[in-house]
């Protein structure tokens, strides 16, 4: 498309940036990664919505009064169970795992498309920009009634994509 | 095209089909959703031409408020076709002016 | 923006060079431009193009927009055929 | 079962909630509804609701909307469907259209939750069938489950438009782009990455210059604007897109407050023309009630608040309510309105509701 130089940030681009994403209280560092798997808010905006506050069976969410704060991440005592995923109505929250194999991370993500792949499909992983930047392999689709028609995808990727992996090509009808 | 499946949604209720004569032709339809949503379906986009310029319109607001959807029905001109149920049998022609059909297009005295 | 050929109100087919024109003659207000133009006289009664006429006029004129109440509303505010509203029936519930 | 002591004009989210609080405290309501089925736009809304979790947040907007129905009915709401209120006279009294003949009425109390209208955008080539409001789109994928074409540009990166945006790509349709005229995305960044992680590029600073096609859309042309709003030479680029969905905004839909009278306020920030009212939601004329889009455009969720504040103000007028019992519940709701108005995308509205009061006490 057209060259226009954007600057950068979710409100002009749509993707949050990285500084916007490492200045959030609900992004973990880089040592609550390495403890294994954990869950990623990309939420950065001042919208009125708390669902994933009442979502965690940790208590490692709060959000407070007013619900337009942003959620804040307290990592040490997510267990990376994901149960906020689904909850979330803007999907913004995913769950990386880079202890998963030496060379390999996981990322899951919350996928409201048809057809839906199926375990061990390989698929494209895509970036917070749709672009795909390496093959994944679908290793779990987790798409229960109390989800409520949201699936949980998750797919291996190589472990230094683990934090731009946010999602998959849409497969074709 | 319609959509069978959808991710949200499920799968198309099931509903009696139909058949409605459109400009002297056979267009399925399922019994009760909107005339302009068989239309559609069946892959037609033009639904009347306008008094002044014959300029083609289709569905536009959907909500039975714009107006550009309408269509002879049964004989009756200026039907909103996005808000009217579909009926076996219907008799549906592109409208062409602020009542005529295709026949009477050319034989029109419309104000302009 | 050119486009004087551009349609304004889809239902009569009123383009903005017709609008520009009663402007140029000096009308100021919606209800004057919908009577001399019938713009939003038509079967929608304005739903669509009434934002967009007050936009011209309001460019034309150097009206501020909230200088510029929208044209009457009257009865009925939906199509319905003819002969309709001599059939009534009062307070029936 | 007697008259109906208050007519709700409109059966989607701000009249159903407020048909149901008046019906609860004991008023016999009657909603009247120009379609087939009521709901208004509720039915369309298939993604999760923002809000509070203890208000249903997280909920799509088609089970919220089957809700109100069932609450609706248990709560003894008539229903009139397939009715058109096409008038409103003084001395309250309502003129609708039912089939093929009309019907005036008086009633003590009308709340007029009429919703909205989609603005438009004229461009050449707007009136060739393929162009048509994110709305009729979302009415088109949703409701009546077909597609309107394979691939589509959506004008506008409010909240509609990149709502619609996502759920077009869940019907099975691609979208090319979204331009929008803003130099920045004024809906919810998450909405925004949602579509963005699913590959649509969302161009600031751009608008469709024309629509071509020989009887339908083909192509749109889009461009990029300058601070003027001009376009950029050299910036034309062509779409292959049979659709263009229009999102650019909304209009609260005020004939009938306008024919009955109410005064009006210009607030750009709820939407343009919005008639005046109190914080029970009460017209300057006693009596109308005012709720949801019409008394503001905003969203579903402070619809159904505002509606419920005009539902229980109006049983307490008729005697229904208690000023204390009436006046406890009405802060419960002013509190969770007020939690939907305040951050960056908040703030304006609730600056523009609180000058909409400020213009009602005027005389």
């Amino acid at each position: 498309m057209s060259g226009v130089a954007q600057k950068d940030g979710v409100r002009t681009t749509g993707i949050p940036s990285k500084e916007e994403l490492e200045a959030s209280p609900g992004y973990p560092n880089r040592e609550a990664l390495e403890r294994g798997p954990i869950v990623v808010i990309e939420c950065v905006q001042d919208i009125p919505c708390n669902p994933c506050e009442m979502a965690c069976p940790k208590g490692a969410i709060t959000v407070g009064n007013p619900i337009t704060q942003v959620p804040v991440f307290y990592a040490e005592k997510c267990d990376g169970c994901g149960s906020c995923i689904p909850i979330c109505p803007g999907q913004a929250i995913f769950r990386v795992d880079i202890t998963y194999a030496e060379d390999k991370a996981t990322v899951s993500f919350p996928y409201e498309f048809l057809p839906m792949p199926k375990k061990g499909d390989l698929v494209q992983g895509v970036n917070r920009a749709g672009e795909g930047v390496c093959e994944a392999e679908v290793l779990r689709v987790q798409r229960p009634e109390k989800f409520n028609h949201t699936a949980v995808i998750t797919v291996t990727v190589p472990k230094d994509l683990a934090m731009e992996v946010r999602s998959i090509k849409r497969l074709k009808r | 095209m319609r959509i069978e499946d959808h991710p949200i949604l499920g799968k198309t209720e099931r509903r009696k089909r139909i058949t409605l004569k459109v400009d002297g032709e056979a267009v399925p339809a399922l019994e009760g959703e909107a005339i302009a949503a068989a239309l559609i379906a069946s892959g037609r986009r033009v639904f009347r031409y306008t008094a002044k310029r014959r300029g083609p319109r289709g569905v536009f607001c959907a909500l039975g408020r714009c107006t550009d959807c309408m269509m002879i029905v049964n004989g009756q001109p200026n039907v909103r076709t996005c808000v009217t149920p579909a009926r076996d049998g219907m008799v549906i022609q592109t409208q062409v002016g602020r009542r005529g059909g295709e026949a009477t297009h050319d034989l029109e005295t419309e104000s302009s | 923006m050119k486009n004087d050929d551009l349609v304004i109100c889809r239902c009569e087919e009123v383009t903005q060079a017709d609008i520009k024109e009663v402007i140029n003659q000096g009308v100021t207000t919606m209800n004057e431009v919908k009577r001399l133009t019938r713009a939003g006289m038509g079967l929608c009664q304005g739903k669509t193009c009434g934002r967009l006429v007050a936009g011209i006029l309001s460019g034309e004129t150097n009206q501020p927009l909230q200088e510029l109440k929208p044209s009457t509303s009257r009865a009925p505010t939906r199509v319905l055929p003819l002969g309709t509203l001599s059939k009534t029936t009062q307070d029936d519930d | 079962m007697g008259k109906s002591e208050i007519y709700v004009v409109g059966g989607g989210a701000a009249g159903m909630a407020a048909a149901i609080e008046a019906a609860r405290a004991g008023a016999r309501v009657t909603v009247i509804d120009e379609n087939e089925q009521p709901g208004g736009q509720l039915f369309k809304q298939i993604h999760k609701f923002f809000g509070s979790g203890v208000h249903r947040a997280g909920t799509r907007g088609v089970q919220i909307g089957r809700d109100l129905l069932k609450e609706a009915e248990e709560a003894g709401v008539k229903t009139r469907l397939n009715t058109v209120a096409y008038g409103i006279y003084p001395g309250k009294r309502l003129g609708l259209i039912c089939g093929d003949h009309t019907e005036e009425l008086a009633s003590p109390v009308i709340i007029l939750a009429t919703g909205a209208s989609e603005n438009a955008l004229a461009f050449p080539g707007w009136t060739l069938p393929g162009v048509m409001g994110a709305g009729a789109t979302q009415t088109l994928i949703n409701i009546n489950r077909v597609l309107p074409g394979r691939r589509a540009l959506m004008v506008g990166a409010g909240n509609v438009g990149l709502i619609v945006t996502y759920q077009l790509l869940q019907a099975g349709a691609d979208v090319a782009a979204i331009v929008e005229g803003l130099p920045y995305i004024s809906g919810y960044g998450v909405h925004a990455s949602k579509v963005r992680r699913a590959g649509v590029p969302i161009l600031t600073s751009h608008t469709v210059l024309r629509a071509e096609g020989d009887e339908t859309v083909e192509r749109a042309v889009i461009a990029q604007m300058d601070e003027k709003w001009q376009p950029v030479a050299d910036t034309e680029e062509v779409l292959e897109v049979d659709t263009i969905c229009l999102a650019v905004g909304l209009s609260p839909l005020a004939e009938l407050a306008w024919m009955a009278g109410c005064r009006f306020s210009y607030l750009p920030a709820l939407g343009g023309w919005v008639p005046v009212h109190d914080e029970n939601m009460e017209s300057n004329l006693q009596g109308i009630y005012v709720a949801g889009d019409l008394a503001g455009i905003e969203e579903a969720s402070t619809a159904m608040e505002e509606g419920r504040l005009a539902g229980l103000s109006a049983a307490e007028a008729l005697g229904y309510l208690s000023a204390e019992v009436a006046e406890a519940r009405k802060i419960e709701v002013r509190e969770r309105l007020a939690a939907l108005r305040i951050g960056s995308f908040g703030d304006g509205r609730a600056i523009a509701k609180r000058e909409l009061l400020r213009a009602r006490c005027k005389k």
